[in-house]
């Protein structure tokens, strides 16, 4: 299991004039990976969401809070000794392009972590190559053809089933997918977002599945927590399924409200929620201040509150209680059902 | 297909490296001014490996015959002391290929890991790194050089190319940090880190095969400009005089000889220019067919 | 013994003033190219500045011009003193000014100039005027006898043959330019730096210092003697317009010289081939492009003696070199001929003996016994007997010494020097023919030569000898403080090799056949004082010692080769004038002579 | 912009301690004295021993004494105050020397650099838009050699040519002494006469690398969006012939910077051959007769000529490229 | 707008191989079409081909395109073809953000359109700039002012699409508008162009890979696969009863919000290339769960019913059963095959191991 308490990251740009920038990426997040449970992050561009992913992985530093691996917390460890944690945690790349190495056989990048994964359990090297073939095959590949080919000659989608295969060869307990279908071309992303969902069955790893799509958020872990972050905060934390259904945050709601709508199959929710547009609304100077609700200036039911006032999450509205054991962060919560739903054909 | 169990990837990589092979062919034959560049350079490695030796010590001289015309005995005439002068540039080729091998190793080892290095581990210590190739880019070398020539002769290749070779790791280093600093925004070394690879194997495993062409393509030019600096200095006439070298022999012919007064004295000078020439153009040619077989764009969709 | 040789100095007197009146007017006009080398147009007009801006027998002037007399030191041709006369003991020198000499600004030239030049001439310590109390010669007395006229006296405790030459080369520059840079009690200092005494020592510091002010003194403008005056300068050439006012104005032919710098011969090969220089001194030139040149209409060459030997120095502090078989296997082996053929064609001609003393007059100093020097021809087969006479051996066609290791010569040339290097490579070249390993080795330049051969670190090397007409300079080169003789406070006295410069490392005697035990040291420190027939003597005996026992191979004789063109003037100086101590650039010394005229 | 010129002026002081640190060594451990270096040219030009040795010693100048730190502070202390000291052989001021011969080089070579700059865009394009036909190939290929000749070589076959076997062109000066200087026809008629050569060397040694350069900017100026999208809406030739342009010749602007200092190293090359009376020559005579404090001065203005190049570049490019101009206007 | 048998081929080391094959197609005035495919199935090179616009090395080896009031693009030549191009129809780019010069404000770029278009009253345009841009809710003045890397994504896809609007191009290209967007940006793009299309009484065609984007904005809805239109008709028809296996299979692919999670399947096998994509027969032949001989040899024709148009030789032979059963049909094919979805493609990766001597597309390339 592998939880985090109030992960801060702020990262300072040594801009050539601006002197310091400082991007507050990650604002305090607490999160909780079950052991082979999902979870998912969704949020619009720039919201932190990779960053957080790759803090979890051990690839990024983070400045405050505590990352917690098999009731471990990291920063009671010297950097060194958090390494064989922190490798329970393997990232999926979002670019299966990129992620492998182009002068390199699939054989050699698979080699090089068996090889070691081979050296901590004792094994030969002829386990090295067993294994190989055995992960290609675990993520439906044909290791005959698959192995002693350069990423170039394979497709995207098989690259992303090596990238897995690759991760899963130091055998990790959390598998940390990032967009990891967003390149993917339409027709072949469910077919790795099946083999995600098959993983979690058969090998029990959990799965921290990162996406601005909400939808295949959903379809990966209906039955597991979904984050929403915005600016570095998770504004709206709860059931896949109850956050879709009926989110409180009017962040979560104007999101799920901009999910164009399969007309002729779908129907838009009853209540829509449009942020406000501001002028210049992507600038990110445009937006308020940190006092308040980060979401303030773009939100349709701001009040003076949430200008001055910060929302914590779950206890911004006390004596609001959800009954979906949600949390929020909002001063004025209330559950609008904004997500399309199927036509139902008679 | 294979046997079970056993991957056999030993059956699959001979026929991946023919088709590299194949590939390389296919490049040469595109043009085939390449193929000349190859047997030109072939020639040069032949000559400064091979040429001393078979034209065997005491070179064999005409003491009758100083500064004959060309012949067909003596296709460039001869020199001062009667020696043809074509098996001075045959000779003397083995101190310019020497020098370059020398400087371009120098230049890699040094290019090649600050370049990495810097780029790998970024922060405080790449901006300075890259301070100090920023130096090391601008600083003029020639002029350096001359100075240094005051006080140190190099006699030997070896010190003659381990100073080029400081002179101008520069661009190299230059170069591969790009490089690393763009593949490690790849997601592969990220993943390689991920999966607990130490530093060494990441940098030469991972990073030094994407990047292998650009320095191989770097040597090369920066053995020709190694090439020019030391015949250069030579030609200039602040490097000690060594019997056959091509520099002394262009410096001879044109502040000694009156290569460029009368045309008597000509040969002489055409000589180690013409191979000067011949070996610039036979590393482009190289160079050229490298940059097709190695593009990215080739190799990647 | 001092009954000094000053004949030639004696008989020369009056030569200059006496038949001026006489000469014809030369034809005049026109500009007259030439060539210089170092021009620093930064540099200024001062003749004391090492760096071009000055230049001598055009804007700056001497008392007297060396004639390039083979055996005496002391004849001269007239420059801003018309007449001079030496006392019979050399003590005596009395000059008397051109009564016409001016400046260029219109100031008469006066005994007062010359004073202030003499003693610019101390804070240099050059020529006659030397403060070093162990120097011989140095002048002791000037006297003002009237506004042109004179007097030197030199020490007569320590005298020299070189008194007289020291002060007629002597630059003269204006007092009323000139003076206000060395401080005002400058006699007394002068006096004071004669001593031995720590004050002595003092003021011959002052007096350098003060030497410094004058190197790096700047004139304003150009204030000259002679018959031209600096008009402009540029990195690549100045430009010398008449000087109205010049004494003997009416013998310049040319009404502007043009000095074209060069910083390498090939350069002057250029302008040589074009006919675009109306004379030039000797540069190294390529045997082809010799012909090339005097292939050319107009050109002229002319070829005359230059007193310099070049030789080949070993360091007997170096096994074999020591042994005296072996160094003369190598005279035997090394063709001198082929050797000038490849190096120095035109500026040269091969040694034909090994006497120390350059071919042109070996016979004026030694006579008939230069028949009795061994010539050292080539002798292939006497080199090996020598050779095998030392323990050396022949091996697979390869000569090993006695331990068995090879026999191997290298011969160290300063960079830059090109037919030394050029010679010192065929050098090697014949003796790998011959089976001896050799190569040359380059130093970086001759700063580094110098030393590092002063400090025993080459056993071979090329050295200059037979600097003449000098006779003690001639043999200094060999048994001077290079072969561990020095002269201290004007006694003599003998390093052993390997200490205080004594990097030859002879023995201190020798024994020469029919002479029996002889100190050549001893021998050449006499020269400075000898007289005549004792002269002849003594060397005599160097020159046998010398070839007998080669410290040195002598190698070639310089030839001082010069080209003129005659389109635009005749330039005919007599051959005794083809060299000045100390001027390159001679056609100033000749423009102003009358030798120059103009062509229509 | 002003941090970024700061920091190149820190950059650029940096480089001129190494250099200044560098000569420092080199002088510190240079053998031999350099008084001795002209006697025996003496002896050889004609002057006799005594006068050789006096005039030698006449050369002799301060010889650093103390320990070698107090020499390396007080070394860059002069320096520190624009003090270069005097040549050791002409007494004159090494700073005049400098400056004298910077101007023959100076110009010279960014007349040249220009000119190669201007002439190596102007193909490079041509080659660029042509890529895929025999005459581009045919210029790329000869930017290639022409990168691969060094400038000596060029300097070379020049000089044999226009100088030797069709001596039309003079090998030889700055400047015609007869003609008054000063800016009168004749006088600067002459100038010109005489740097063609050097010019025109400097010229062709340089451009094949700007071809090069330009034409593998020019590419992926053309394979960007932009030039696409400017074409369907539209645009004139013309204009998107600037958009190319001036978004291809922005990375040229290092290149640019980098062979000015490649052309200053040259210089001592084309110097030599032309016998040119610039700083590389200044620095290849002061090497010859181990004139140190010359050559310390004249290696320092070649290293400062070159940051400044390398500065103005940067000035350039930031001129141009807004991400950085405007960068500091913001503030 | 009408296109005719539009066949736009690419010159590869194997030869000129089609990436858009006879294609006919209409946009009816004042309609927004969407036009949705699998990456690589040729929809930007349609919509290139369209201002006659294709790149080296690829060319427009057939068809006609006709313009109302314009004629036939693909015979357009010089000055007159840059005129059309952005005069009269307006191309939104692929990739909007990079669509800017870096080097020049937005508004000197407006100045350079205006003059390449010998726009007289460059201040109306400036003018006209600012309005659309304040209608897309941007400080026009501010946004004329700035440079490229000065504005963020939405932003300059908005620049992009103003560009193609303001010389009042009535025929509107919008290449993946939305790709690199967040959804919210995404969905105000989508109004703006809706908005605007219908003020101005635009013609639009919307290209996307994203179903949903196209639903949200388009009228009509076509169907690319390997190069070739392989469904057509009204959106709601076609997303509500999808006729061709592809369209099909395409649509179920995609995870929905709400509902069933299972209904969801992958599609087998992988999208042709060019080389790969089968010359002769029906294109989608490989992947296809109605696959039948007769895919094999004869290329379906586009049949045409209630409005639709549909290429696929399972529907010809039932039409009438086709719009019915939809759901059912789909759901059943795929059902079986889903467990297999991933060893589909395996076996697809199988289908082309290459004998080791055959050298890749990558290298022939
Ligand atoms: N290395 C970095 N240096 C500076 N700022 C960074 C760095 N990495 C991320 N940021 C900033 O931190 C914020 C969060 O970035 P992050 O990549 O985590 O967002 P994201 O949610 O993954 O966005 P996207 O959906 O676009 O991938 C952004 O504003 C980004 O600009
Ligand atoms: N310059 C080119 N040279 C060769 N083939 C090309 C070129 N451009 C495109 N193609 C090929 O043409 C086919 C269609 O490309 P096109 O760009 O039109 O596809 P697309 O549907 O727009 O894809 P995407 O969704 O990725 O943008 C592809 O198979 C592509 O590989
Ligand atoms: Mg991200
Ligand atoms: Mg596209």
């Amino acid at each position: 299991m592998i939880s985090g308490q109030g992960i801060v990251k702020t990262f300072r740009q040594r801009g050539d004039v601006l002197g310091k920038r400082e991007v507050k990426a990650l604002r305090g997040v607490d999160f909780t990976i079950p052991r082979g449970g999902a979870i998912s992050f969704i949020g619009e561009s720039g919201c932190g969401k990779t960053t957080l992913g790759r803090i979890i992985a051990g690839l990024e530093t983070h400045d405050d809070g505590d990352i917690v691996i098999n009731d471990v917390a990291m920063s009671s460890l010297r950097p060194k000794a958090q390494q064989p944690y922190f490798r329970k945690v393997q990232l999926i790349h979002q670019d299966p392009y990129s992620a492998l190495n182009p002068t390199r056989t699939i054989h050699q990048a698979l080699h090089d972590p068996l090889k070691l994964r081979a050296k901590q359990i004792g094994e030969s090297s002829s386990w090295i190559y067993r294994r190989a073939e055995e992960l290609l095959t675990l993520v439906d590949l044909d290791p005959s053809y698959v192995l002693p080919r350069y990423p170039h000659q394979l497709s995207g989608g098989m690259r992303q089933r090596v990238v897995i295969a690759r991760a899963l060869t130091v055998d990790p307990e959390v598998l940390v997918a990032d967009e990891a279908v967003s390149m993917i071309d339409v027709s072949l992303r469910l077919g790795i977002l099946d083999l995600l969902r098959d993983l979690r069955e058969r090998l029990g790893v959990s799965l921290l599945y990162i996406t601005h799509d909400v939808a295949t958020a959903r379809y990966i872990g209906a039955d597991g927590e979904m984050y929403v972050i915005y600016r570095g905060q998770i504004i709206e934390r709860g059931p896949t399924d109850t956050v879709i259904s009926g989110p409180v945050h009017p962040y979560t709601q104007s999101l799920l409200s901009a999910i164009p709508v399969l007309y002729g199959m779908e129907q838009p929710g009853p209540e829509q929620v449009k942020p406000v547009a501001a002028v210049d609304t992507d600038a990110d100077a445009a937006l308020g201040a940190d006092t308040g609700c980060l979401f303030a200036s773009r939100c349709p039911f701001q009040t003076e509150r949430c200008v001055s006032e910060w929302p914590e999450l779950g206890s911004a509205v006390p004596e609001y209680q959800d009954p979906d054991g949600r949390l929020h962060a909002c001063f004025h919560p209330l559950p609008r059902q904004v997500a399309a739903t199927s036509v139902q054909k008679g | 297909m294979t046997s079970p169990g056993m991957v056999d990837v030993t059956t699959k990589g001979p026929s991946m490296r023919r088709n590299f092979w194949r590939g390389v062919w296919r490049v040469m034959l595109r043009k085939p001014s390449r193929l000349f560049g190859v047997a030109l350079l072939g020639l040069f490695i032949f000559m400064a490996t091979l040429g001393p030796v078979l034209y065997g010590r005491p070179l064999p001289r005409d003491p009758d015959n100083f500064f004959a015309p060309p012949s067909l005995q003596h296709p460039f005439g001869t020199d001062f002391q009667g020696f043809d002068v074509l098996a001075l540039v045959v000779i003397g080729s083995r101190y310019v290929l020497l020098t370059a091998l020398i400087t371009a190793i120098v230049t890699i080892v040094l290019g090649a890991s600050i370049g990495l290095f810097a780029g790998y581990r970024r922060g405080r210590l790449d901006a300075v790194l890259m301070r100090i190739t920023d130096i090391n880019l601008t600083i003029p070398g020639i002029p350096i050089l001359l100075v240094l020539s005051t006080v140190w002769q190099f006699a030997s290749p070896w010190e003659m190319g381990l100073v080029l070779g400081l002179l101008g790791w520069g661009a190299l280093a230059r170069a591969v940090r790009s490089q690393t600093l763009s593949l490690r925004e790849r997601g592969f070394i990220e993943a390689a880190r991920g999966l607990g690879l130490s530093t060494p194997h990441i940098v030469v495993r991972e990073l030094l095969p994407p990047i292998a062409p650009y320095i191989a393509m770097n040597l090369l030019m920066s053995m020709i400009l190694a090439v020019w600096a030391q015949v250069g200095l030579f030609f200039l006439g602040v490097m000690p005089v060594i019997g056959e070298n091509w520099g002394v022999m262009l410096n001879r012919a044109v502040f000694d000889f009156g290569a460029m007064t009368t045309a008597s004295r000509l040969p002489y000078m055409l000589a180690p220019l013409l191979a000067l020439l011949l070996l610039t153009v036979a590393i482009v040619l190289v160079v050229d067919a490298m940059d097709e077989i190695f593009n990215p764009r080739l190799r990647e969709e | 013994g001092d009954d000094g040789d000053d004949a030639p100095g004696a008989d020369d007197n009056g030569n200059g003033a006496a038949e001026e009146g006489d000469e014809p007017e030369v034809q005049r006009g026109g500009a007259y190219t030439t060539i210089i080398t170092g021009l620093h147009a930064t540099a200024p007009p001062n003749p004391y500045n090492p760096d071009g801006n000055s230049f001598a027998g055009y804007n700056s002037v001497r008392l007297a011009w060396v004639k390039n007399h083979p055996t005496s030191p002391t004849e001269f041709y007239p420059g801003l003193a018309s007449e001079w006369e030496v006392t019979d003991d050399n003590l005596e020198l009395t000059v008397t000014l051109h009564p016409d000499a001016t400046w260029s600004d219109g100031t008469p030239v006066t005994a007062d100039d010359v004073v202030v030049s003499s003693n610019i001439a101390y804070t240099r310590g050059s020529g006659a005027f030397i403060l070093d109390p162990g120097a011989a010669g140095a002048a002791s007395d000037i006297e003002v006898i009237d506004d042109k006229t004179v007097q030197f006296t030199q020490d007569p405790e320590n005298p020299t043959r070189e008194f007289v030459n020291g002060i007629m080369n002597m630059i003269i520059v204006p007092a009323h330019i000139y003076g206000d840079l060395l401080p005002d009690d400058f006699d007394e200092l002068l006096q004071a730096a004669r001593g031995e005494d720590d004050a002595a020592d003092d003021a011959r510091e002052a007096i350098s210092e003060a030497g410094e002010d004058v190197v790096s003194f700047a004139p304003e403008e150009d204030i000259s003697a002679g018959p031209y005056v600096l008009e402009r300068i540029n990195p690549s050439e100045a430009l010398l317009v008449r000087n109205e006012h010049f004494h003997n104005d009416h013998l310049v032919a040319p009404d502007q010289v043009i000095a074209r710098n060069y910083d390498g011969n090939e350069q002057v090969w250029d302008y040589l081939q074009a006919g675009e220089l109306d004379s030039s001194h000797f540069v190294a030139v390529p045997e082809d492009v010799v012909q090339q040149i005097e292939a050319r209409p107009g050109n002229e060459a002319s070829r005359t003696y230059s007193p310099v030997v070049a030789g080949l120095a070993f360091n007997q502090t170096y096994e074999p070199f020591d042994d005296i078989n072996v160094r003369r296997a190598l005279a035997y082996i090394i063709d001198r001929e082929q050797m000038v053929a490849v190096s120095t064609p035109d500026g040269g001609t091969a040694a034909t003996t090994t006497s120390g003393i350059h071919q042109e007059v070996v016979g004026e100093w030694i006579g008939d016994t230069v028949g009795d020097l061994d010539p050292y021809a080539v002798d292939l087969d006497r080199a090996a007997e020598e050779l095998e006479a030392a323990g050396l051996s022949e091996e697979n066609g390869r000569w090993v010494l006695p331990d068995g290791d090879p026999f191997s010569v290298p011969i160290q040339v300063p960079g830059g020097f090109s037919d030394w290097i050029a010679a010192g490579e065929n050098i090697a070249t014949q003796l790998n023919e011959f089976g001896i390993d050799s190569e040359i080795r380059t130093s970086p330049d001759f700063t580094v030569y110098q030393e590092e051969m002063t400090n025993g670190e080459y056993p071979v090397g090329f050295w200059l000898i037979g600097l003449g007409p000098s006779p003690y300079n001639i043999y200094q080169r060999l048994y001077g403080s290079s072969n561990g003789w020095e002269v201290l406070a004007g006694r003599l006295s003998y390093n052993e090799p390997g200490e205080s410069g004594n990097w030859k490392g002879g023995p201190e005697t020798y024994d020469v056949e029919g002479h029996g035990e002889v100190n050549p040291g001893e021998l050449a420190h006499e020269l400075r004082t000898a007289d005549e027939e004792r002269t002849h003597e003594i060397m005599t005996i160097l020159a046998q010692t010398t070839n007998e026992h080669l410290p040195v191979i002598q190698m070639w004789d310089y030839v001082n080769t010069q080209f003129s063109n005659t389109d635009r003037f005749i330039t005919d100086p007599p051959d005794d004038a083809r060299r000045v101590t100390g001027v390159t650039s001679l056609a100033g010394i000749w423009i102003q002579q009358g030798w120059v005229t103009a062509v229509n | 912009m002003t941090r970024r010129l700061a920091g190149q002026l820190v950059r650029g002081l940096v480089m001129v301690w190494v250099v200044l640190t560098f000569t420092f060594v080199i002088i510190s451990i240079m053998p031999g004295d350099p008084v001795g270096a002209a006697y025996e040219n003496l002896i050889q030009q004609g002057y006799s021993p005594d006068q050789a040795a006096a005039e030698t010693a006449m050369m002799h100048r301060f010889q650093p004494t103390g320990n070698i730190a107090e020499q390396y502070l007080e070394y860059m202390g002069s320096l520190a105050r624009f003090d270069l000291g005097q040549s050791m052989y002409t007494r004159v001021d090494v700073g005049d020397m400098l400056l004298d011969a910077a101007k023959w080089t100076v110009i010279p070579v960014l007349l040249g650099t220009i000119l190669s700059f201007g002439l190596g865009v102007f193909i490079g394009v041509y080659a660029a838009i042509k890529r895929s036909s025999k005459l581009g190939d045919a210029l790329t290929m000869s930017g290639s050699l022409l990168r691969g000749i060094p400038d000596f070589v060029v300097g070379l076959i020049l000089a044999a040519i226009f100088a030797t076997l069709w001596p039309v062109l003079p090998r030889s000066g700055a400047v015609d002494i007869l003609y008054e200087p000063g800016f009168n026809l004749d006088y600067i008629l002459s100038l010109g006469y005489h740097a063609i050569l050097p010019v025109a060397t400097y010229t062709i040694s340089a451009y094949g690398g700007f071809i090069l350069a330009m034409k593998s900017s020019v590419v992926t100026v053309l394979g960007d969006d932009f030039i696409l999208a400017a074409e369907l809406r539209g645009m004139k030739r013309s204009i998107i012939f600037r958009y190319i342009a001036r978004n291809a010749i922005l990375p040229l602007f290092t290149v640019f910077a980098l062979s000015v200092a490649a052309v200053f190293s040259g210089a001592i090359f084309i110097e030599r051959i032309f016998n040119y009376p610039g700083l590389g020559m200044l620095l290849i005579n002061s090497i010859g007769r181990r004139d140190i404090t010359v050559m310390a001065g004249a290696l320092l203005l070649i290293t400062i000529a070159v940051i400044i190049a390398n500065i103005i570049a940067d000035m350039f490019y930031s001129v141009i490229d807004p991400r950085i101009r405007r960068a500091g206007e913001r503030v | 707008m009408r296109i005719r048998g539009l066949t736009v081929v690419y010159k590869t080391p194997a030869g000129e191989l089609p990436a858009v094959r006879d294609i006919d197609m209409d946009l009816a005035p004042g309609t927004i079409t969407g036009l949705v495919g699998e990456s690589g199935s040729g929809k930007s090179t349609l919509a290139l081909s369209l201002l006659n616009a294709v790149q080296p090395p690829g060319r427009i080896s057939a068809g006609q395109i006709e313009i109302d009031g314009i004629g036939d693009v693909v015979k357009l030549r010089g000055d007159k073809l840059r005129q059309v191009r952005g005069g009269q129809i307006g191309y939104v780019f692929q990739a909007a953000q990079n669509s800017l010069n870096p080097l020049k404000t937005i508004g000197k770029q407006l100045l350079d359109l205006g003059r390449s278009h010998d726009v007289d009253n460059l201040r109306a345009l400036v003018a006209e700039a600012k309005e659309l841009l304040g209608r897309m809710g941007l400080d026009g003045a501010r946004v004329l002012d700035s440079y490229q890397h000065e504005l963020s994504g939405g932003m300059r896809q908005r620049v992009g699409i103003m560009f193609a609007l303001v010389l009042n191009a009535h025929l509107v290209v919008l290449d993946e508008p939305t790709t690199a967007l967040d959804v919210i940006t995404q969905a105000n793009i989508l109004e703006i162009v809706r908005d605007i299309h219908a003020e101005r009484n635009l013609t639009t065609l919307v290209i996307t890979h994203d179903i949903g984007v196209v639903a949200e904005v388009a009228d009509r809805l076509a169907v690319m696969y390997g190069g070739q239109l392989v469904e057509q008709g009204p959106v709601r028809d076609v997303l509500g009863e999808p006729q061709h296996p592809y369209t099909r299979g395409l649509i179920q692919a995609i995870p929905r919000l709400t509902g069933d999670i299972s209904e969801a399947h992958a599609l087998p096998g992988r999208p042709p290339n060019l080389s790969t994509i089968p010359t002769e027969g029906c294109v989608f032949r490989e992947r296809c769960p109605l696959r039948m001989d007769i895919c094999e040899t004869v290329e379906p024709p586009l049949v045409s019913g209630s409005g639709r148009l549909v290429a696929c030789h399972a529907v010809a032979d039932t039409p009438a059963k086709g719009t019915k059963a939809t759901t059912g049909v789909s759901g059943g094919l795929t059902s079986s095959r889903v467990r297999s979805g991933i060893g589909e493609e395996r076996a697809a990766g199988g289908d082309d191991v290459n004998p080791p001597e055959t050298p890749t597309e990558e290298e022939q390339s």
